[in-house]
C-alpha cells in the first residue's frame, strides 16, 4: 500500500509489470536518459493525514481577516442560496469531463443550454456561448472577435470609464495580438461620447468597448450610439455585471453586438477573485464568430429533445492555427452556479435584489454624506448599488481604509485614488451594518486625527 | 423526468427565494427610466424544492469520475479527493474580497506561494504564476512571456513558433492569439519528434518551440537534451505543454530537461475537478532569468521583525495582467491541498502508477487492437483502430459501445497522426480490478466486431439518449430555450 | 456495478486512510493480551477512490425526495430544506462536547431552548424537552411521563392504555414497553372515534388515551372536546400523536383541543430528513403543571445580569433519563431552521395546503378508486383499492406499478380498517404538476388493471430489482457478508 | 406566492379548491369545531430570509467555546474522514424514508447490510440490527431483549462500573417495564465477579450488562464470566465503545450473547451528543428476540442478489401490543456513516486510531504526572484511551476544568468526583496539544492558587 488514492498493492504492481514483460517500475523509464532522471525525492513534505492538512489550512484561513464587505469594483458579495452548493457539489456535475460524450453527459449539456438561455435573456442579445473564465478575459476576447470580424481593421476604442483590471487585460491580449486599443476619454465620470465619435470618424475602428455602470458605478446613457457606431462599421461591446442585467438597459436593448463581461454577481463567492465566470453573447449574425463552446438542441436516436456540443468546426482543435480565440474549456461548474441561481431568483428575485441593493446603497451615501468626510464624486450621475465617493477627510485615506479593516472589521470600499473610493452595498449589508460603516469611519477619523496631533 | 428544462417548470408567480425588505428608502425608482430594462425577463420562475429535484434528477444523466473510469487520452481524469472541496470552501478563504488591504489576506497569500514553490520544485522551475485560468490560457500567457523576453531584448524578428505535428490543437491555436506563426515539424514514425527535420526550421526568426514530453503518443522525447540545446543555441525559447505531465511526477522535471517555460493544467496532474469543463487552472512556470515577464500581479514575501509578509507588486518588465486578479484562487487550494496531500512519498509514486495502469492496459490489448508505436509508453499510448480492418468497425464504434458497459470513451481521433486514433490513459488512481474489466470489455468488442458487428455499430444501447444528431445541430443551431420553443 | 458489496472490493494491503505516526511511545502492546482481540477483523481494505465511487454508485439504486413524489401515508414525507443541513453541521455546533461547561455551550443550550419554546407555541403545551430520538421513542417517552404523574398521585391502579383500532402500530407497541395493557376501541364507520364506545372503558384504571388528529384516515376528530372532558372525569390523560399533525399548522393546536401530552415527529412536520431511516426525533411537550415529569436533564433559564443564562437540571420528580444526553441535537438545529425559514407567515400555510394536496387527489381518483370515508380530509386520505374490484388487482400491485413511474409507493394495508388501504399523504411542498402526473398515473394504472391486468400484476418492470423473494429472505435470514458467501 | 417551500400559486390554488368543490382554505376545515381554531397567528417570529437564518445560527454557533477536546465519556473526537460527509449529503440516501420498498431502496438496504457485517465482525457475534438510536438506549434495549428471552425473570444484574448515563437510561426503561435492577458493587475500579456470581444465585436474573473498558477506562477482564452467566440461565450483555472493538476481545469473544452500546467513536462529530449511533448484536438463536430492523439477502425475480427488511414479523407495526420493543426506525444515516468510515479504515486503520488513541493516552497520563497534580486513580489496571486520574491539587477540581476551558480552550476531562477527572486522547490530540494540556493544568493551578491566597 502505497498511498490512499492509489489503489496497487505489491502483488497488483507485480503481477502489472509482469503482463508488461518488466523487471520493476524503473523499467517503464529506460527511454529516459539517465541525466534526466530525478534521483531524489522533490524537496516537498511529507505526506499528511487529512487530519493534519485540516490544521494546515485552518490556520491558513485563520490568517485572514474577515470583514464586512462594501467593495465590489467587480467583485460582489451578493446571497447564494444554500442550494446552489448542494446542486454543485453532486459528484456527477463536479467530477464530470467536458461533455464531448453527450449520451452520458446530458446533465452538463442541459444545464449549458439553460445557462445560454438565461445569458441572452440578460443580455438581450440572441446567442450565448458555454461561459467564459471571468470578466476581463472575456472582453479581451470580445475585442479580439471584433477585430477578427472586421478582417482588416485592428483599432479598438476603449472607454476610460471602463474598470482598470479590464482595460489591462484587453491590453495585454492587444499587445501580443497586434491590436491597437484607444482610449476613449472621460467627461464628468461618464464617457465623451463626442470624443468617441471623432475617434470613430478615422475609419479604421473594429469595435468600441463600453461599460455601464462604469467604474464609478454610474449608469451611462447609450441612446443613439449604437447607430454611430455602426454607422463606422464597428461592433459595439457593451460589458455589464451579469445581476444589473436583471433591471437596467440590457446590451441588446442598447444595440449592441455583443455583450461580455462577468457573472460573479450572479450570487458567487468572492473566494479572493476565483474562479469567476465570463460571460459572452452575441447577435445571431456573429455565431460562427463567437469563442468558446456552445451548446445545441437536436434530436436523438429514438426523436427525444438532446443536447450537444455545436459548431464545433469553429474551436480551436479543429481550426489549430487558424483561430483565434485558444480557449477550450469553459468555467462548466459556475455556469451551473449561476443557472441554479437564476432559477432560483427568477426574474423577480433578480429585481429585488437589485431594488434592495439600490436602495441600501443610496442610504449609504446619506449616511456617509452625514459623517461629513464624504460626498458623491458625481452627485448628479445615476447609479445602482456602486457609488463613488469624494473624501475630505483630513487623515490619508488609505490608512483611514485600514484601520477600518482593522480595528472595524469593515471594508470600507476600494481606494481609486488619493481622495476617492468606490463603494457598495449589495442587499447583503443590513441597515444596521451601514449605520456602523458610518459610525466607524467618524471613530476611525477622530482617533487618527488624535493619534496625527499627538505626534 | 428526463428531458425536462427549467423553463418548462416556470410559473408566474412562483419563487424559489424570500427577501426581506429593505428596511430604507427605495432609490432604484429615481433613475431615469430610460436606463432601465425595457424588455421583460424571461427567467424561469420555480419554487425551491422543484429546483432541486430538477438539478439533482438531471445530474443522474451525466457521467463524472466518482461515477466510473474514464480512459480519456491526454485528459488525467483521476480521482478528485474530497477534502479537497472541504478546503477550497473554507468561509475565510471564500469570504475574501480582492480588494481586501494585503495585511488581511496574508493567509490566502500564503497559499498562493506555497503552491507556487511547490510546483516550481515539482517543474524544476524558478517561479510559477497562478494566475492564468486554464491549461490553454497557460500556454497563452506562457507565450507572452516568450515575446516579453524576446521584446526585453529587443529581439523583434522572432514571430514563430514550432509546434510537433502531433500536438494539441490548443498550441498552434495559442500561438495564433499570441501573434504568432505556427510552423509544424514532423513526427518519426516512433511519435518522437524528428530532429533532422527540426533543425533547418531553428533560426532567427523563431520564437519558441513547443513540446509535450512525453507526447501525445505517450512516448518520451529521449532526444530532448539534444532539442533543447539546438533551441537555445538558436536563441529561441523552449516551452513545455503540461498537459502530460502526470507520468513524469517524481521521475523527471521539465526544468531538468532544458525547458524554459512550461504550464501545468491543475485540474489534470493534481486532480482538481474537471467540473464539467472548467474551472480549470493552468500556472505558468519559468526558469531563472524570465521571472521579470510574468504576468501581473505577482506575490513576493519580505521578512518582517522574523514574521514573513506577503505582498502584491506589478511589474513593469512584466506581460502585463492576464486575468483579473490571482486565477481561480479556489482551485489552487484544491491543488495545494493535494500535494500536501501526496507530500513527496505519494508524488513519487503517482507517475510510476500511472505509467503502469497504461502499458499494463496496451499489454492486454496489442493482440486486438493495432498499436503503431510499439514501445514502453508513459501515461498514455495511441491504438489505431482494431488490428482486424476488415471489420469495418471504426474506433467511433468502439468509443461508444464502451459506452454500454459503464465506461467514459477513450479519446478519438487524436491525434492526427493516425486515421482511427484511440487513445487511452488510465491515471493512477484506477484499481487493477478496473482495469481488467476496461480490457475485458475491451476484448468482447473486438469479438463482437468480427461476430455481431451491428451491435457495436448501432452503439450505444443503454445510455440516456443515442446518437444525437449533430449534424441537424449545427446546420440549424437552436442555443435557447426560446428557440426550441418557436421550432 | 451493481450489486457488489463493499467486502467484494476487498484486498489486503489496500488503505483509505493515512495517519501519521503517534510521535510517542507504543502503549498497546503492555496490555495483557488476554485483553486483547484473539479474532481476525474482516473488515473491507479499500482505497478511497474505490469507496468514493462505490457509494456513489450505490446511491443511485435509492429513492428519496430529492429524486420524485413520496406520496407515503401517515409519513409526511416534505422537501428538506438545504440550509438547514448546512446549519446543522456548522463546526461550532458540531465539534461540542456534551459535557463541556454550560457557560461555553450557551449558544448550543439557547437553540435548544428556542425550539422548545416554538414548539409549546405552535402544540399550544407548556413544555416540550427534545430529548427523544424519534417518534417511537417520543411516544414512550409521554407515556413515561403520564406513568410518572400518575405515581406522583399515588394513583397506582392505573394501567391501560386506550387506543383506537385506526393508531399507529407503534402506539400499542410503546404503551406495553411502557409497561401498559392497551385497550382498543373501535372506529366509527366514518373513521372517527366512537365516543359511545369509548365512554364505558373510562375507569380508574385507565392511565392514558392516545390519539392521533386527525386521525390515520386523514380525518379530523371533531368530538375531540368531549372526549377530552371524558378522559380528563375518569383521572386519566390524553395523549397526543403528532405522527399527523401537520395538516394542524397553523390551523388549531392540540393543547387547545385538550390533548394533555403530546409528541412531535421532527422528520414529518419540520422537514428534517428521514436518511433512509433515521436520525429522527421526537419531542415530547406537556400541559402546564406536567412540566416535572418530563425526562433529564432539562434546560432552564435565568437571567443574570441581563443576560440569559441557560443550563441543565435533573429533577427529582423526572421519570428519569431516557437519552445520553439531549437528543439528536443536530436534528433539533434542522427542525430549528426549518421553523425560522417558515416564519408565522409559512406555518399558518403549510397545513392548509397540504391538506389542499391531499383533497384535490382525493377528488381527483374518487371515480377509479373507492373512497371508504367520503368526507373532507385532512392532510391524508384512504383508498380501499380500486371500485372495479373484478380485476383483481391489489393495492400491492397498484404500489408496484406506481414504482415504474418515478413515484415512490403509498402506505399500503395500513390502516388496518380496510382491506386494500391505500394511504395516500402529498405534503404541501408538491406542485399542482406533480399531483396531476401522479394522479395520471394512477388512472392509467386502474385502465391497465381493466386492460392489461397483467402488466400491473407484474410490476415493477423498470426498477433497479424486481420483486425480491421476501420469503426466503425471513425463511432462512442471511444478515451479513460472510453468510451470504457460505450461502 | 406563500413561501418557496411551496409551489402553490394563487391560480393553482382556486383551481385546486374547484376541483374539491370549495370556496376557500377554511372550507377544509369546516369540521373543527370553531373554538379549536386557532384564529390568530402563531406567537413565532416572522419569515427569515436564508440570510438571515445564516446569521442567527452564526450568533448562536459563535455563543459556544471550541476547546480541545480531552473529554470521552461515551462520546469521543476521533477524526472522520472527508469522504463519509460527501457520501452521507448525497440526497438519494439523505432525503430517502425507510427501504419499505426494495425494489427503489437498495441503496439504503445495501449499507444498512454491509453495517450489519461490520458491527458482528466487531462484536464477534452472529447478527446485527440495522442500528440503534444510541449506546444508552441499545444497552436499555438488550436489557429488556434479556427479560422477554428469559420469560419469568424479570431482575437483571449491571455493573456498577458501568457509564453512569447507561445506568440512568436502564433503570428508566426498567422502572417502567417492570424489571429489577441491581448494581453490582465495583472493587479497584472493577466489576466484583465474586459478587456477581452470589448475584447470580438467586436464579431469576434474566441478565447481566457488563462494560469493557468501563467508565474509568479501564479494560475489565471477564475471562470465565460468560459461563457462570450461562449457568444461572442467563444472557451476558457486553457493551463497549464500537472504535475500541478494533483492538480489545469482543464481546462475542468473552462470550456473550448480546453485544450493545454506542459507535459515535467511529469517527462521528461529536454534535454535542447527538445524533450518536446505537449497536446491537446477539448470537443466532436469539435473531427473532432482537428488535429493530434486520436487512436479509434474498434473490430478485431475475436471480440478482437482492437486500430486503426481513423478520419484520418481529416488529411493532406487526405485533403491535405484543411488541417487546417500540422501535421502528433505526439511525439509518448514522449506519451508513459506520459503514463507510470502517471501509476507508478497514482493520488496519482502526488497528492505528486505538494504538495512536492509546499511546497518546499514555503520555498524558506521563505528562499529567509530572505536573504533580495527578496520579492515575488505578495505576495497575490496563486502559486503552480513557483513563481515570486522581487529583491532588489545592485548588476546587471543577473550578481549575472550568479556567481550563475559558482561559486556555481545553476541555480537560469529565470530572466524575470532586478528586477524579476522567480523560481521553484520541488520535487527533496532538503531542504538542498534550503538552499544552498539562502546561495548562499547572499554569492555571498556580494562578488559582495565588488568587486564592489574595483573598
Amino acid at each position: 500500500m502505497i498511498h490512499r488514492y492509489f489503489p496497487h498493492t505489491p502483488e497488483d504492481i507485480a503481477k502489472m509489470l509482469g503482463r508488461c514483460g518488466i523487471e520493476n517500475l524503473d523499467d517503464l523509464y529506460a527511454d529516459v536518459p539517465e541525466s534526466l532522471m530525478l534521483r531524489r525525492d522533490y524537496d516537498v513534505p511529507s505526506q499528511m493525514s487529512e487530519d493534519e492538512v485540516r490544521r494546515y489550512f485552518k490556520e491558513l484561513a485563520e490568517s485572514n481577516l474577515q470583514s464586512t464587505c462594501f467593495a465590489g469594483y467587480g467583485f460582489y458579495d451578493h446571497y447564494a442560496p444554500a442550494v446552489i452548493n448542494h446542486i454543485i457539489s453532486r459528484s456527477e456535475f463536479l467530477t464530470a469531463y467536458t461533455p464531448y460524450q453527450p449520451e452520458i453527459s446530458q446533465g452538463t449539456l442541459q444545464y449549458i443550454f439553460e445557462y445560454q438561455t438565461m445569458m441572452t435573456e440578460l443580455t438581450g442579445l440572441d446567442v450565448s456561448n458555454a461561459s467564459m473564465y471571468d470578466g476581463t478575459t472575456a472582453v479581451a476576447e470580445a475585442v479580439m472577435m471584433a477585430v477578427a470580424n472586421a478582417r482588416k481593421r485592428n483599432r479598438v476604442l476603449v472607454s476610460s470609464t471602463l474598470n482598470y483590471l479590464y482595460v489591462d487585460v484587453i491590453n495585454t491580449y492587444a499587445r501580443y495580438h497586434g491590436i491597437v486599443v484607444d482610449m476613449i476619454p472621460e467627461k464628468d465620470g461618464v464617457t465623451d461620447l463626442d470624443a468617441m465619435e471623432q475617434m470613430l470618424a478615422s475609419g479604421d475602428v473594429a469595435g468600441v468597448v463600453l461599460p455601464s455602470p462604469n467604474c464609478y458605478g454610474i449608469l451611462e446613457d447609450y441612446t443613439g450610439v449604437a447607430d454611430k457606431v455602426h454607422a463606422a462599421k464597428s461592433l459595439l461591446i457593451i460589458t455589464a455585471p451579469a445581476s444589473a442585467l436583471g433591471v437596467i438597459k440590457s446590451p441588446g436593448e442598447w444595440g449592441a453586438d455583443i455583450a461580455a463581461g462577468e457573472a460573479q454577481s450572479l450570487g458567487m463567492p468572492l473566494n479572493f477573485g476565483g474562479p469567476n465566470l465570463g460571460y459572452m453573447c452575441c447577435v445571431k449574425s456573429l455565431i460562427r464568430k463567437l469563442p468558446g463552446r456552445i451548446v445545441g438542441a437536436t434530436t436523438d436516436a429514438d426523436g427525444k429533445r438532446t443536447f450537444v456540443l455545436t459548431l464545433q468546426a469553429r474551436e480551436q482543435h479543429i481550426r489549430r492555427e487558424k483561430a483565434t480565440s485558444n480557449i477550450c474549456s469553459n468555467q462548466g461548474l459556475m455556469a451551473l452556479y449561476a443557472a441554479v441561481y437564476l432559477s432560483l431568483m427568477g426574474p423577480e428575485g433578480l429585481r429585488e435584489v437589485n431594488e434592495i441593493s439600490c436602495a441600501r446603497t443610496h442610504y449609504m451615501v446619506r449616511k456617509l454624506e452625514e459623517t461629513g468626510l464624504f460626498e458623491p464624486m458625481f452627485p448628479e450621475r445615476p447609479y445602482l448599488c456602486e457609488v463613488a465617493m469624494r473624501y475630505n477627510g483630513t487623515v490619508d485615506l488609505d490608512i483611514l481604509l485600514q484601520t477600518l479593516c482593522v480595528d472595524y472589521g469593515v471594508l470600507a470600499g476600494v481606494q481609486t485614488d488619493d481622495d476617492c473610493v468606490v463603494l457598495c452595498a449589495t442587499e447583503k449589508r443590513t441597515v444596521e451594518e451601514i449605520d456602523a460603516l458610518a459610525e466607524a469611519f467618524v471613530s476611525a477619523h477622530n482617533d487618527l486625527k488624535d493619534i496625527n496631533s499627538q505626534n | 423526468l428526463y428531458g425536462e428544462v427549467i423553463f418548462d417548470l416556470s410559473k408566474p408567480g412562483r419563487r424559489g427565494y424570500y427577501m426581506s425588505p429593505a428596511g430604507c428608502e427605495d432609490a432604484i425608482s429615481s433613475i431615469p427610466s430610460g436606463l432601465m430594462r425595457q424588455r421583460p425577463l424571461r427567467l424561469p420562475e420555480v419554487d425551491e424544492p422543484a429546483v432541486v429535484r430538477h438539478y439533482t434528477n438531471m445530474s443522474t444523466n451525466n457521467f463524472g469520475v466518482d461515477t466510473g473510469f474514464y480512459p480519456l487520452g491526454s485528459c488525467t481524469m483521476k480521482y478528485n479527493p474530497k477534502i479537497n472541496e472541504e478546503m477550497a470552501s473554507l468561509a475565510e478563504f471564500a469570504g475574501l474580497h480582492p480588494f481586501q488591504p494585503i495585511f488581511s489576506v496574508q493567509g490566502a497569500l500564503k497559499a498562493y506561494h506555497e503552491l507556487q514553490g511547490l510546483l516550481s520544485e515539482i517543474g524544476g522551475m524558478s517561479e510559477f504564476t497562478l494566475n492564468p485560468y486554464a491549461g490553454a490560457h497557460g500556454e497563452l500567457t506562457g507565450l507572452m512571456v516568450i515575446r516579453a523576453y524576446h521584446d526585453s531584448r529587443n529581439d523583434k524578428a522572432r514571430v514563430k513558433v514550432i509546434v510537433p505535428d502531433s500536438a494539441h490543437g490548443t498550441n498552434p491555436a495559442s500561438a495564433a492569439v499570441a501573434g504568432l506563426q505556427v510552423v509544424q515539424v514532423k513526427s518519426l514514425p516512433d511519435g518522437t519528434v524528428d530532429v533532422e527535420a527540426l533543425r533547418p526550421l531553428l533560426d532567427e526568426t523563431v520564437a519558441a518551440v513547443m513540446m509535450t514530453n512525453p507526447n501525445t503518443v505517450g512516448i518520451f522525447e529521449h532526444n530532448i537534451p539534444v532539442i533543447a540545446e539546438m533551441v537555445h543555441a538558436c536563441g529561441a525559447l523552449l516551452y513545455y505543454d503540461g498537459a502530460n505531465l502526470n507520468p513524469m511526477l517524481g521521475v523527471a522535471r521539465p526544468g531538468d530537461m532544458g525547458f524554459d517555460v512550461m504550464h501545468i493544467n491543475l485540474h489534470k496532474t493534481f486532480s482538481t475537478p474537471h467540473g464539467g469543463g472548467g474551472p480549470g487552472s493552468g500556472p505558468v512556470g519559468v526558469r531563472a532569468g524570465l521571472e521579470e515577464f510574468l504576468p501581473n500581479p505577482r506575490i513576493k514575501v519580505v521578512e518582517h521583525e522574523g514574521q514573513k509578509l506577503y505582498y502584491l507588486t506589478d511589474e513593469e518588465s512584466s506581460l502585463g495582467r492576464i486575468s483579473s486578479w490571482l486565477g481561480n484562487f479556489a482551485v489552487e487550494l484544491r491543488a495545494l491541498a493535494y500535494i500536501l496531500s501526496l507530500g513527496k512519498e505519494g508524488l513519487k509514486m503517482a507517475g510510476p502508477l500511472a505509467t503502469l495502469n497504461a502499458n499494463y492496459i496496451k499489454e492486454s490489448l496489442r493482440d486486438l487492437y493495432l498499436l503503431p508505436i510499439d514501445r514502453v509508453c508513459k501515461h498514455e499510448f495511441v491504438f489505431d483502430g482494431l488490428v482486424d480492418k476488415s471489420t469495418g468497425i471504426t474506433t467511433l464504434n468502439i468509443a461508444k459501445r464502451l459506452l454500454d458497459h459503464g465506461f467514459h470513451a477513450p479519446t478519438i481521433y487524436f491525434p492526427l497522426l493516425f486515421h482511427e486514433s484511440l487513445m487511452i490513459e488510465p491515471t493512477e488512481t484506477e484499481s487493477i480490478e478496473t482495469l481488467d474489466s476496461f480490457i475485458e470489455v475491451m476484448r468482447d468488442i473486438a469479438r463482437e466486431a468480427r461476430e455481431t458487428p451491428d451491435v457495436v455499430k448501432d452503439a450505444p444501447h443503454l445510455t440516456p439518449v443515442r446518437k444525437p444528431d449533430d449534424t441537424a445541430a449545427a446546420l440549424n443551431p437552436v442555443v435557447t430555450y426560446f428557440q426550441l420553443q418557436q421550432a
